[in-house]
């Protein structure tokens, strides 16, 4: 009985490790495109001298 | 003489404390008594102030396996602040510690939000700053801090407002004369209270003495901050009571000369033990 | 003793869950920048058609 609440409670932590590393893997690929799209947005900004001054 | 019946306390006190700390799971109840009633050894400190702020489980076999989920943690949200430009290298680190706290708690403004910070960050901030100088591990203070906010607020955010009141009742048993001075010149009513019950002291005594009283509000008291403001009312009584303006004993009791105050805080947690009682069970 | 071991195992995962969290509340955060990102730039790329077709 004791291996079987062991057992569970192993599952448990599995799970939400998963549920993490999911999580993680969304939040790199999103700080990807963000560091991509601040790059495009500075680079536009030079392009563009006219409309920031503006 | 009077030297080694403290040293020789000292040392009993240690070893009682090394007792519970092998443990396993820890008896965070008897962890809390004990540091209700002694001071902690500065080398168990931060290790205590995390078992009772619940940043280590009870369980020592698990500490390395959670300590690792905690430092992921941290690096987490860090690296995200950072991206998203919210911290940047020459961010003061209470700053960084702040917007941690903000993300965490779903309150972070707005990047472009130039509003300065409210009177809850500088309380946060002002913690963080005393936190700092006590806990060098960057990872160990940002926890640190945020527990011990967190909890406060939590567990004595109802209680806070009351302070006040039980300071002047404490004051008309200790020192009525004081008290009618203080009432009087209508200085009362502006002690800088949010400095003492809201700050928890930081930035008002110096962390070697600060300690201290955090060891007692980490471990369930937020009473020890009335008796803490109650010493340093009388210390300050000869000044104060020969300034007659509460813009005058506000100044001096905001710009506390830095000595003396480990007498004080020992005064403070002796007169609540005298009026609170001792914690006694077990030990 | 099987109070002891569930009680190890509540320790971690509520650890875990934490972890958890926090990397949930990133997410949400860096969606909701990338949100704002995407507007201005298109807003951005209205504004400076020049650019654009450069």
């Amino acid at each position: 009985f004791l291996e079987d609440v062991k057992g569970q409670a192993k599952g448990e932590l599995q799970a939400s490790e998963s549920r993490y590393q999911a999580q993680r893997r969304v939040t790199q690929l999103l700080q990807t495109e963000l560091l991509h799209l601040y790059s495009r947005l500075e680079m536009e900004g030079h392009a563009c001298p006219t409309t920031a001054s503006a | 003489a009077y030297y080694e019946k403290v040293g020789f306390r000292g040392v009993e006190e240690k070893k009682s404390l090394e007792i519970l700390l092998k443990e396993n799971p820890l008896d965070v109840e008897k962890l809390s008594t004990f540091s209700q009633r002694f001071p902690l050894p500065s080398m168990y400190r931060i290790h205590v102030w995390k078992v009772l702020l619940g940043i280590l489980p009870p369980h020592s076999d698990s500490h390395s396996l959670v300590g690792g989920y905690r430092r992921e943690q941290y690096q987490d949200v860090l690296e995200a602040l950072e991206v998203m430009r919210f911290v940047h290298m020459a961010t003061p680190q209470t700053q960084v510690y702040l917007r941690m706290f903000q993300l965490e708690s779903q309150v972070l403004p707005r990047r472009s939000d130039t509003t300065p910070p409210d009177e809850e960050d500088e309380d946060f901030l002002s913690i963080a700053r005393a936190m700092e100088e006590i806990v060098e591990d960057s990872v160990d203070c940002y926890w640190l801090i945020k527990c011990f906010v967190n909890q406060f607020n939590n567990k004595f955010g109802d209680s806070i407002p009351h302070l006040p009141k039980s300071l002047e009742h404490y004051l008309s048993v200790e020192e009525p004369r004081l008290l009618n001075h203080l009432k009087n010149t209508g200085a009362l009513a502006m002690l800088p209270y949010s400095l003492w019950f809201r700050r928890c002291f930081a930035g008002c005594l110096p962390e070697s003495s600060l300690q201290r009283v955090w060891d007692k509000v980490i471990s369930g008291s937020c009473k020890i901050l009335v008796f803490v403001a109650v010493e340093i009312l009388l210390s300050y009584k000869i000044v104060v009571m020969g300034t007659s303006r509460p813009e005058g004993v506000v100044n001096i009791l905001c710009n506390m000369p830095q000595e003396n105050t480990d007498a004080i805080v020992t005064k403070a947690i002796d007169l609540w033990h005298k009026y609170c009682g001792t914690p006694m069970h077990s030990v």
